[in-house]
Order: C-alpha cells, then structure tokens, then sequence
C-alpha cells in the first residue's frame, strides 16, 4: 500500500527538521497513537490504537527508526507495529523544501498490512490509509502551528 | 471465532440507557448487532460493555407524522420497513431500497437507527436518508439536538453522536409534489456490499423541469456522497436522456473520489457511478412525470 | 429378478436422520469432560521464530495446556509424503512435509505456532492473546516466476532453490509435428482456482479409555484407515487400538482427504497426555489458512494445427503453485498434465511443468484437482486455432475427437494412479451432438445472435469438452451379512459427505440379493465396522467401493443358494432370491426367509458339513486395473451488460458419460453441484495474495461462494458407455461438473463481446477484471 | 467470571433456565448448552446461514445472537419441526426432490424458508430464488432446493388459502 503527496507547513526547514525528531510533535502524525518515548536518538517506541467504525480491538506496539537523515532536507523511517489485530510494517521518507515563510513536506510511505485487519478489514484498508493520513498531516500541522506560534499559512 | 468477554446491560427504558452510557463511556450500544457482532466474533471489536437496546419498545416503530412525512424509530428493523405500508407510501425510495440490505434473516434483526450510527460507506441507508434529507434525532442523559442527515455522517465511520449519546429516531418529510425516487446498486452477488449504489430524488416544478435533485452515492468514499455537481447540471432543466447523461457524467467524474479494493478498482467505481446515476435518474424522472401528470418526453 | 435398482431413482436411505438434525457431525459430539483447543496461527507469512512463550497462557484460569513445538519432544517431526511422485524418466522431487507446530520458521500465514487446550472454545481464544511470540520477517516467496528466477528468499534452506519438483512426458515427436504444421497457436493462460469451503469446516474430537487402552478419534477425514494407520505409528499403538470414526461429513470436495494435518496429530496426543477427551472444531476464517487448497498455473502453451484444423500436436509448459509444502506428491500438476489432452487424438505431446515452494498455504486436489486448468488450456487454444483457421469451434472438436472405435486408447504417457493414461471406453461425438442440440447452436448462431446483436444486447455462447479420469485404485472392500431379522448389514470402509452411498450402495446390494433397498443398512467411515481401504476421492466411491459391494453381495448370494438347494431339494439352478426369500422359480411357496436361512446356518446344535461357513456373510475387495476415462460436455449462454460488464448466465447445458448409473437422481444432482463449484470458481471465487503472502479475503463477505441467484438449474443429459474395468460399468461423477465451466465461461463471454477485441487467456473472471480487459481492448489509457 | 446472567428461553415448546456467560453464541448455547446439535455452524459472522433459526418466529443467524437476548423469548430450531417417524410437509419436499446431499446446510434453508413461505405461500421462482439466496450450499447447486420449495407449495396450495387467513401474524 503506496501513501504520498505533499503538504505545506509552517517554518522553514531547519525549524520544522527539530520538532519533526520531537516525540511529542511525532505522535501528533500518527492518530490514535496514544504516547511515544524517544529510546534512543533515532528510534521511537510506543502504542497506537487503530478505533474505525467496528474494528476498535486493533492495538499495535509501535517501533519506529529514522534512517539516512540528512538535515535539515530528508529522512526515512522504518516503521513496525505488532499487535493482536494484526502488524503494519514498512518504510516512509520525508523531504522538506523551502517554501516561501514556510516548507513544503514531500512525503511517501509504502506500508504493508498483514494478519486478521488486512484479510477481513481489506474492503476498508484504501479508505482507512486515506483518512490517517488526512488526520495525521492536519494534527502536525496544527501541532507546528502552535508551537511556532506562526500566522497560519 | 468467539468475542471477548464483556459486561451486559439490558434497560428496560431509554433514559436507564443513557445513563448507562452517560456512567460507562466505555459501553458501547447493541442494536441489531448484524455488523458489531461479526466484528467482536472475529475479535477485532472487544467492547468492555453493551448496553443493549433490545427491550426498549419505544425505540421501535414506524409512525405517519402530521406533515406526511414518517417518523422511524431507531431500532426498528429492517424487516418491518420492508413490509410497513406506511413506508410503502411515505418513503418509496426507503421502501424500494430494503431487499438490497443482505438477506432476510439480517433485516429481521438489523435496525435503521444501527445503520445509520454504523455508518458504514457500502451500506444503503446512510445514502437514503441523505437523499431523502432526513432529519436524525439525537439523544443523551442531558439533552436532546436535531440535525439534518447529511451533517449527521463526518467521515469514515465516523458520525456526530458524542459519547453517551443515541440516535433515537429518524424524521422524514413527505415527499415534495412531483416527485420520482430511484434506487440503483451492483453488488457482486444479491445481498452483498454494494460496489457502488446511487439513491436519486427528483422533484418537477409546474412546467416540468428540474427544481430539485437529491442524488447520494454510496460506496464510492468516506461515507454517503452527495453528487453536488450532477444535482447542478439537471437545475431547471427538463431531466432529458442528454440532461441525465451529462449529470450522470458530473457524478463519475467530479463528485466522487472513489477508492480501490479486491472486488472494484477506483475506475471500474467511476464507470458504476456514471451508469447506475443514469439509470436512477431515468427511473427517478419518468416517476416524477407521471407523479404530475407530465407525457412522457 | 424383483426389485431392480440399479439404474433407479430411489429416494435416500439416509434423508431423514439429515433433516431432522439427528445425524451426527463430529462438532455435535457431547463427552463428559470434553476440552476445547485453540490455535495459535502466524501472521506472517514467511519469518524465522526468535521467541515463542506460552507460560502466561497457562496460568489463565480454565486453561489447562498450552503447547509450543519444544513441548512436544521427540513426537514433534514432519509429517509423512503421502503420495509419492509417480515413476516418471528424469524426474525431480524435493520431499518437505507440513510439520505439527511450527519450529524455528513459519512458511505460510495460518501456519501454527501454539496450541492452547481449555475448558471452552471461548478461554482457550482468550489465552491466545497470553502467548508472547516474536517474528523476525523474511522476504515472501509469492511469484511463481521470480521464485525461481530471482528468488528473494528460499521456503525450504535446504534444496538451494524454490523448485519443489520438475516432471516431463512426451509422446511422439513435437518439434517434428510443430515443422510441419500450417498453423501454431501459442498462449500464455493463467488459471487460479480457489478454497473447497465446505460449509463445514474441519475437526477433530479423540478420547483415550485408559482402562481398555483404546483410542478412539472422530475426524472430518474422506479417510478414516488411513488416519488411523498413521495415527497408530505416531502414537506407538497397535492399529486395533485405535478407531478413527468419520461420522456425517458436512461436504469434502478434497481438502479432507489431506492427511496428517497438524490438528490431526496433536488433538489425540493432547487427549492421551491430559486423561480427557479433546475436541478442535476449525472456525471459517481458519479453514481459508489451515486447510489445504488449490491454486494457480501459469501455462505457455502451443497448438501445431493442420490447414484443415487437425491437431499436430501440443507442446506446455507450466508453473504450479504447491504452497509451502508437498506432502501430497504431484496429483494435481500431473491430473493437469494428463487431463489437458481431453477427448482428442494428439499425435504429438511435450508436457513440462515446475512446481514451486511459495509462502502460501498448502495446496493438495480441490474438486477437480488440477483437471480445470489443463481442459482450460486445451480448450482455449482449439477456440483461437478455429478463429484464425475460419474453422466452426464444434467443427473443430468434431475433427478431433478419438472416435468410439479407437478403444481402449493410449495417450503413452503416465497418469495419477501411476499407470499408464489408457482411456477405457467413451463416445465423444454422441455428446457434442447431443449438446448441439440441447442448446440450439446452429439455431442460435445463425438466428438468435445476429438479432440480438441487432438490439445492442450481448450473448455468447460457449461449447466445451473434457475428460476426467475416475475411479482409480488401489482398492476398497465391502462386507455382506443377512442377519436373521432378514435385514441386511453392509460395512465398507469409504467415508462418505453427501454422495449418497448409503443408498446407491444399498441399491446394489439390494439389487443382487432381491430384498427391499430399505432393509440394507449401510456402515462407511467407521475402522471398526469394516479395517480394510483407502478413502473417498478422485470420483471413485462409486466405482470402486460400489463394485467391493457388488463383489461381496454376489459371495453371499452363493451362499444362499449353496444352502437353500439342499434344504429346498432343487439344484441351485433353479432358485430365485426375491423379495426378501430364496426360492423355486415360479414357485414362491416353495421358498425360505433369508432371515430364516440366516438362522440355520448358524446352529447351535448338530454338526455342520466340514469346511462350510456359518451365516449368510461374505467380504469381498475390488481394486481396478487402473482409473477409467468419464467424459462430457458442458454449452452455456451468458449475457454481458458491456456497461456494467455484469455477467448473467441465462443457460446450462450439461452431457455426460459416466458409464452404467446406479441412481440417476444421485448422479444428476452430483453434476448440478459440480457446475455451481465450477461457477463460483470461474467467476466468484479467488485467494487473494497480495505480493507479501497475505490473503486479504479470508472470510464469506469477501470469499464469495455463488447463490441460489448465481447458479442456473443445469439442462442434463446422460450418455452411458459402460466401464470395461468393473462389473457395474460405472464411471466416476463427482467432479465432472466443476472441471470445463471455466473454459466455456471464457469461450461465452469472449463470443458474447465478438468485435471488442477481448480474448480470454484467464480464470476467474469478474466484472472488475472484464471492465479492465475491455478498457485495455478500447486502448483506454 | 464476569457476571452470569440467567437465561429462561422457550425452544421448540419446552422451556429452558439456564445462567450463561453474556458473550456465549446463541448458536453455541442451542448446540452445547441444550444439546441440539441440529443447528449447525458454518461461519460464525453471519453469511452462510447454516446456523439459521426462528426467534419469535422470525428467521435469525443465531450466531449474530447472544444467548442472554433470548431471555423470555421463544425459538425455533429444525429439532421442533418433525420427527422421523412424521417429517413436516417442507422435509418431505426435500426428501422427495433431493434437495439435499451432506445435509449440513440444510436445517439453516428449512428454517429460513418457513418465515418465508408463510409470507409468500405462491413464490415465482425469483422470488424463491431470492429467499435461498442468504444460504449457502457447496453441494447441491440449489436446483433441486428450488425444486422442493415448489413441490412443497403445490402440496400445500389447497390449504394455501386457509394458510394465508392464518398467516397474518
């Protein structure tokens, strides 16, 4: 399952690079993640749960390693969630380029999906990366606005 | 394939409900439960507590309302719609959609107001009662609000009920003078999701054009989809076989953003999309000809 | 003779105890004591095991077990090869057989990890979500061709390759044939086929009685005997010490057949260690992971044809998909290898095929078992040689076809049973005819067509023709008693899931010993009631079980008269069996009971003539020299909506051949069945892998099984030359109707869209994939 | 164990008390608790009908119910339809049509089409077709269900007009 686009945020790219490492500001990105810990200087760890419609039992124990950072322009992740429900596994790349005040974010994640959620939940899998996504890219956003403190772009 | 424990509730009144889902916000309500209980059989749903709707004969029913229109009770069930004479004559479209709703031994525990609170974007209602422009009755411990169907739904299974808070009914107007309704859906088998359904209203001014078009688009996104842009094309226009192409052609193109799965990808929706709205349309517009006594065109 | 019923339609014996929902399913079964089992299954579809931990589980009240691979010691090993690969020149075959719970590496999602035994289904769910189990992820083998070509990992380490077998037959000289021919058609075809879903999913109840040391074990098995033979040598115990009881089957359609699966071989272990019976009823989203299934080919076939449309020869070369092991040998690729050939004199044939270890789960013969994807490849290709040839596509088959004097008939190349592919007795002409007819061909291409295109609308209409190999060995047995009530014991060894042998079979029992079909009683699937036999499969319970009934049933009525003459004062000549007595011919007062006769032959005083046996019993075995050749063929009507590219089957034509019928009634509702499996899997069905090994429709809302909406009543008619190879003259049916649906589905919808561009080279069809054909034949971007 | 609750359910004419775990199955319940096993369980998430019984006369997948909600209630299952001895008129259609072959699907038809057949008593063949549709069969190919629906409905049609008086229930 392929997610990219682009998203504009606030703050210019060396701005937006430090709270992007920022647990707090992360967890903003991924919905339904209830906290993050920063283990160690490029990997996360933490629990997210997944409440859509009638799967609300999908809770995944999250690990997340940032790769290849080249600051403050790109970096990868690795991303890895387990849980009973099933796992979502796979890489995602974030690149900013300056735009305007503010950056615009290319971003690209190839997920995969696998266990009870991917084989009785895949007539809604389309639909669900969809809407993450939509949710996660507006909760960062707000979050870098607030802690900017910029006008809004 | 058998759920997780929970605790059960069983009141016998709507207001001992509420409070039970004011008390506990980790409750969920049990309505027909032909969608919660596969989903907590195959245990990706585990609600700690249900509180089950079954008993509250209140709940249940459908009554005429004084404007003609048709006040539903939100555990009604499917197999009473379907049979209603009430339904029949105040809400033709709802009554014409029922035998889509997977097979007799779901409608006759499945319920409108689980349905709607479901808000699945494959099912029938939600798209329904966005056509019909419904009005849904919300219901918690503290108050009561009303809200137009099409607010109601807010996303992917995602509706405004807060927690604590029930649909307890459905309101519908009577239909507006001159009015044809069509419902249309292609599933890979009878009683299946829906690949793509379309619910279309079509209302008629004096000299038989176009006033008003409802048409919703169900399984082609987050939740039922009014096709803003096809409803526009037919404005005051007689609904030609041209007029309900070109409308039919908005729908597919424009109004929806459909997504890809096992059974359909994103482009074999849009092709559904262009030709069940046509097909509604057809049927929607020579209904409302012969609802005001029009020739047909 | 009284009473005839062989060839009758005689309503079944065992109806009642059906639809009063008395018969017994072994999920039905009520033990004092009784535990429940639930498994532990992988996610993942291809990962190495770095930790499994099943102690919380075991703490959980209610709990009484729970088993990871290191619990099971020395009784932990892969289970048997169950077939062997047939002798065939030059060969490959890597032997890797499912194991009971997976150690070290898990190869297909479902595959399991742990077992949990508890006091309901319900808590042993439960303590799943206890057990802590870690998967390193490996790359997933899913694609047939870059598995072996560049594989990103290997399912089995030690063969250095994802090659799980390499076969090839030849017969004559293709390259030669291909020279001379005016005309070579090549394709590639990709066929898929799909789960049997029975609406019964498997299960498996064993109690061990400590006090008589003995196992008994009630299985969802097609075979009984062999489950307790093999259960017997894992267990350490002698085969009388164990029964294995298969009870009323809720449908087979193959995957039952399958044996030692993991829940087999652990339930009775479990049962043994804890002192208590054990019972494991697989759920539906389990059976999708857990039981075995069929799937896809990918076939490059050619067709070397002469001017006039004579075929020279074939040449194919195909990728199977074995899953991620082989236990049961190389059935399904070698049935599609034989069964390609069909109907048709091939002079010249060079058959190859790789099969290929992927991380899925483990595919063993589904209804049909791998004919459905050579017939479709055969049938395709004559369809595109007649287009290009301007030949008729019935004209072309006519031309063909191995005539009815040309038996017995050689293809000279190996079958299934290890012998050689020699096609008993058929008539293939008669049913094309037949078939022209039933479904107005001439009337309908010239006339009905034409017109309806006139209107826009969009009808095909496709004509097809197959073969399927039936009733192979090695053997089954019967035993025959006459008891004195004057009713009839039968006991056979076959288990049956709803083909009806408790009455076809009483039919022949009945038949020879001239009582009332209802007074035989019938007895399958029990070891105890009858020790001897393989199982029901490959449409042979009636050929091959029915002619061990036939056999017994004339030994006991030997005995009969060998004991009425004397008594009677007539030579043996000159006695009748009939309705329920032995007697002088047109002479009914001149007669005995069997019941009676029954009882004085076994005294309990006075001596007996040396050497003569008591009672009126006999067993007898039948094992055929090898399997026998049905045929038949299948026309349909479809219409498409080119909009929508919905499809509706407005017609079904069915003609068959399997030799003498025992009950008519039986053997039309087994090809109604057949058709209805043949439809879901040409048009609804599919396992939907995506490239990581996961299925991503393991459930009935997105697995779709085809409707009383979906599947038309079948226009049947039947041809029956008999079977030189058994006494009846029987020919298998069971899977005949499931086999050429495929190929006249892709021959109707491609005549129904004539002009569009679309040509078919791909099962199963669905309107999302129609849609994507017609856009790509419009050049749609 | 989470709280128990008591149970008194009328099946087949005879009242049941029992105290069951609120999340048991009323399929599961019907089968293991009163030991009628003449319900059979093919999917568990409500597609194939197998497990189909009446509640309060209506047709329910009784895996889609848990037992708790019949408390009061009264329900049907293929055990109360007839014995051997004496099949109910819709048994004997099938008997005589064969309309059956494993039989393990066939309680969830004969349930579902009672409803049916009391609300419909002369169905087209569409309409017949329609009713069977929410119940699978991997054996028979539905011809012969089809079949015994229409000989059951000629069977009865004498009756039929005194059926449909009684019928508006």
């Amino acid at each position: 399952m392929i997610v990219e686009g682009t998203y504009p945020l606030p703050g210019t790219p060396d701005v937006i690079w430090n709270l992007l490492m920022d647990p707090e500001v992360l967890v903003k990105a991924m919905p339904g993640t209830k906290e993050l810990v920063r283990t160690a200087p490029d990997r996360y760890e933490g629990v997210m749960r997944i409440g859509i419609g009638p799967i609300t039992a999908a809770e995944f124990e999250l690990v997340i390693l940032l790769t290849d950072m080249k600051e403050p322009h790109s970096y990868a992740m690795q991303i890895d969630g387990k849980g009973r429900a099933g796992f979502t596994r796979g890489t995602a790349s974030v690149e900013l380029s300056p735009d305007g005040a503010g950056s615009m974010m290319h971003y690209s994640a190839d997920l995969q999906v696998g266990g009870k959620i991917a084989a009785v939940g895949q007539r809604l899998l389309d639909s669900v990366s969809k809407l993450m996504t939509r949710q996660g890219l507006e909760a960062l956003n707000r979050e870098l606005q607030s802690r900017l403190g910029g006008a809004a772009v | 394939m058998k759920p997780a424990p929970f605790v059960y509730y069983c009141p016998a009144s709507l207001e001992e409900a509420l409070e039970l889902l004011a008390e506990h916000e980790e409750a969920k309500p049990l309505a027909g439960g032909q969608s919660l209980i596969p989903a907590m059989n195959f245990r990706l749903a585990a609600p700690a507590a249900l509180v089950d709707l079954n008993r509250i004969a209140a709940l249940a029913g459908d009554t005429g309302m004084e404007n003609g229109g048709l006040r539903l009770g939100a555990m009604t069930r499917h197999s009473t719609l379907e049979k209603s004479r009430l339904v029949a004559e105040r809400a033709p479209l709802l009554a014409e959609t029922m035998p889509f709703i997977a097979h007799p031994q779901i409608r006759s525990r499945g319920t409108v107001g689980g349905s709607l609170a479901h808000a699945d974007p494959a099912a029938e209602l939600p798209a329904v009662m966005v056509a019909l422009q419904a009005t849904l009755v919300l219901q918690s411990a503290k108050a009561e609000r009303r809200m137009p169907a099409e607010q109601f739904f807010s996303g992917l299974f995602a509706t405004a009920l807060e927690p604590g808070e029930l649909l307890t009914a459905i309101e519908l107007p009577a239909l507006p003078a001159r009015a044809g309704c069509a419902f249309e859906e292609l599933a890979r088998r009878h009683g299946d999701y829906a690949l793509v359904g379309v619910a279309a209203v079509l209302s008629l001014d004096s000299r038989g054009r176009c006033e008003q078009a409802r048409i919703v688009l169900l399984s082609v996104g987050d939740g039922p989809t009014l096709a803003a842009g096809a409803a526009a094309a037919l404005a005051g226009l007689e609904p030609s076989a041209e007029a309900i192409r070109g409308a039919a052609e908005h729908a597919a193109a424009t109004d929806i953003d459909p997504p890809s799965d096992i059974h359909a990808s994103a482009a074999y929706r849009r092709q559904l999309a262009r030709v069940l709205t046509r097909r509604a349309l057809i049927r929607a517009a020579e209904l409302a000809r012969t609802a005001s006594g029009i020739a047909e065109r | 003779m009284a009473g005839r019923y062989v060839g009758e339609r005689v309503l079944r014996l065992e109806d009642a105890r059906l639809l009063t929902g008395r018969a017994l399913f072994v999920d039905d079964l009520q033990l004092p004591g009784l535990l429940h089992v639930a498994f532990l299954r992988s996610d993942e579809a291809h990962a190495r095991i770095t930790r499994i931990d099943a102690t919380a589980a075991r703490s959980r009240p209610g709990v009484l077990a729970a088993y990871t691979a290191t619990d099971l010691g020395d009784y932990w090993r892969p289970g048997p090869l169950l077939v062997p690969p047939p002798p065939i020149a030059g060969l490959v075959f890597h032997t890797a057989t499912q194991v009971p719970l997976a150690r070290d590496k898990v190869r297909h999602v479902g595959e399991p990890l742990a077992m949990v035994v508890a006091e309901s289904r319900y808590l042993a769910e439960d303590a799943l979500e206890d057990i802590v189990v870690e998967l390193d992820p490996l790359p997933a083998v899913t694609d047939l061709e870059a598995a072996l070509l560049e594989p990103a990992s290997l399912v089995h380490e030690q063969f250095g390759s994802n090659l799980a077998a390499h076969v090839q037959q030849r017969k004559g000289d293709y390259a030669a044939a291909r020279a001379a021919a005016h005309r070579v058609i090549a394709r590639r075809f990709h066929y898929d086929r799909g789960a049997a879903a029975a609406i019964e999913n498997r299960g498996v109840v064993a109690q061990w009685d400590a006090r008589v040391e003995e196992l008994t074990v009630w299985d969802t098995t097609q075979a009984p005997i062999p489950i307790r033979n093999g259960l017997a040598a894992l267990l350490g115990l002698r085969e009388s010490q164990v029964r294995v009881i298969a009870p009323f089957i809720g449908g087979g359609f193959g995957p039952k057949i399958m044996m030692y699966y993991p829940e087999e071989v652990l339930v009775p272990w479990a049962a043994m260690r804890l002192g208590r019976p054990v019972k494991w009823i697989e759920d539906r989203r389990e059976n999708f992971y857990a039981t075995t299934q069929e799937r896809a080919q990918i076939h490059d076939a050619e067709l070397a044809v002469s001017i006039d449309g004579k075929i020279l020869g074939v040449r194919d070369k195909f990728l199977h998909d074995t899953g991620a092991y082989d236990p049961y040998g190389l059935t399904v690729p070698i049935n599609t290898q034989c069964t390609l050939l069909g109907p048709y004199v091939v002079p010249h044939y060079d058959s190859e095929f790789t099969a290929v270890f992927t991380n899925k789960p483990i595919v063993t013969p589904v209804r049909g078992a791998g004919r459905q994807h050579g017939v479709f490849v055969m049938e395709r290709l004559l369809d595109f040689a007649a287009r290009e040839l301007g030949i008729d596509r019935v004209e072309i088959r006519r031309r063909n076809y191995i005539q009815p004097d040309a038996f017995p008939y050689d293809h000279e190349i190996l079958f299934q049973d290890f012998r050689p592919l020699v096609y008993d007795s058929g008539n293939y002409p008669a049913a094309l005819e037949k078939a022209v007819e039933l479904i107005g061909y001439d009337g309908f291409v010239k006339q009905e067509q034409p017109r309806l295109r006139r209107e826009g609308r969009h009808v095909g209409l496709g004509i097809v023709s197959y073969i399927e190999g039936t009733g192979i060995g090695p053997y089954e047995g019967a035993r025959v008693t006459v008891e004195p009530s004057g009713s009839v014991r039968l006991a056979t060894g076959v288990g049956t899931q709803g083909q009806g042998h408790f009455t076809t079979f009483a039919q022949i029992v009945a038949e020879v010993l001239g009582v009332e079909v209802g007074c035989v009683q019938v007895s399958t699937g029990d070891t105890r009631e009858f020790t001897w036999g393989t199982g029901t499969f490959a449409s042979r319970g009636a050929v091959v079980a029915g002619s061990a009934c036939h056999a017994a049933a004339l030994k006991v009525r030997e005995k009969i008269l060998g004991l009425a003459a004397p008594l009677l004062g007539v030579p043996p000549a000159e006695l009748v069996l009939e309705a329920g007595s032995v007697h002088v011919r047109d002479a009914p007062e001149q007669g005995m009971r069997l019941g009676e006769l029954a009882r004085k032959a076994n005294p309990l005083r006075g001596a007996v003539t040396p050497g003569t046996e008591p009672g009126l019993e006999a067993t007898a075995y039948f094992g055929p020299d090898r399997g026998n050749a049905a045929s038949g063929v299948h026309a349909m009507l479809v219409e498409v909506d080119a909009e929508t590219a919905a499809v509706r089957i407005k017609r079904y034509v069915v003609v068959h051949d399997c030799g003498t019928i025992i009950n008519p009634m039986v053997v039309e509702a087994q090809v109604q069945g057949g058709v209805a499996h043949g439809i879901g899997n040409a048009f609804f069905e599919q396992l939907s892998f995506d490239e990581n090994g996961q299925l991503m429709n393991a459930s009935f809302m997105d697995y779709l099984l085809p409707t009383a909406l979906d599947v038309p009543s079948v226009e049947m008619a039947h041809i029956e030359t008999p079977s030189p190879l058994n006494p009846l003259g029987t020919k298998g049916v069971g899977e005949a109707g499931a086999i050429p649906t495929g190929a006249a589905f892709a021959q109707a919808i491609e005549d129904a869209l004539a002009g569009s561009g679309v040509e078919i080279t791909e099962i199963p069809l669905s309107p999302n994939r129609l849609f994507e054909l017609l856009e790509a034949a419009r050049g749609a971007p | 164990m989470n709280g128990q609750h008591t149970v008194g359910v009328t099946v087949n004419g005879t009242s049941y008390q029992r105290s069951v775990e609120p999340r048991l199955l009323l399929s599961d319940f019907l089968r293991h608790e009163l030991g009628l096993t003449g319900t059979h369980v093919g999917c568990e998430h409500g597609v194939c009908g197998a497990c189909t019984v009446l509640l309060d006369g209506a047709a329910v997948r009784s895996c889609l119910v848990f037992a708790v909600q019949t408390d009061g209630r009264a329900v049907t299952t293929v055990e109360g339809l007839g014995g051997e001895a004496q099949l109910h008129p819709l048994q004997q259609a099938f008997h005589e049509a064969h309309a059956l072959q494993c039989g393990f699907c066939t309680p969830g038809f004969l349930l579902s089409l009672l409803p049916f057949l009391r609300e419909h008593p002369d169905p087209s063949e569409h309409e017949i077709r329609e009713a069977l549709s929410g119940n699978l069969c991997r054996c028979t190919g539905y011809a012969n269900i089809v079949t015994a629906v229409q000989r059951f409905v000629a069977q009865s049609a004498p009756q039929a007009g005194a059926r449909v008086s009684g019928a508006a229930r």
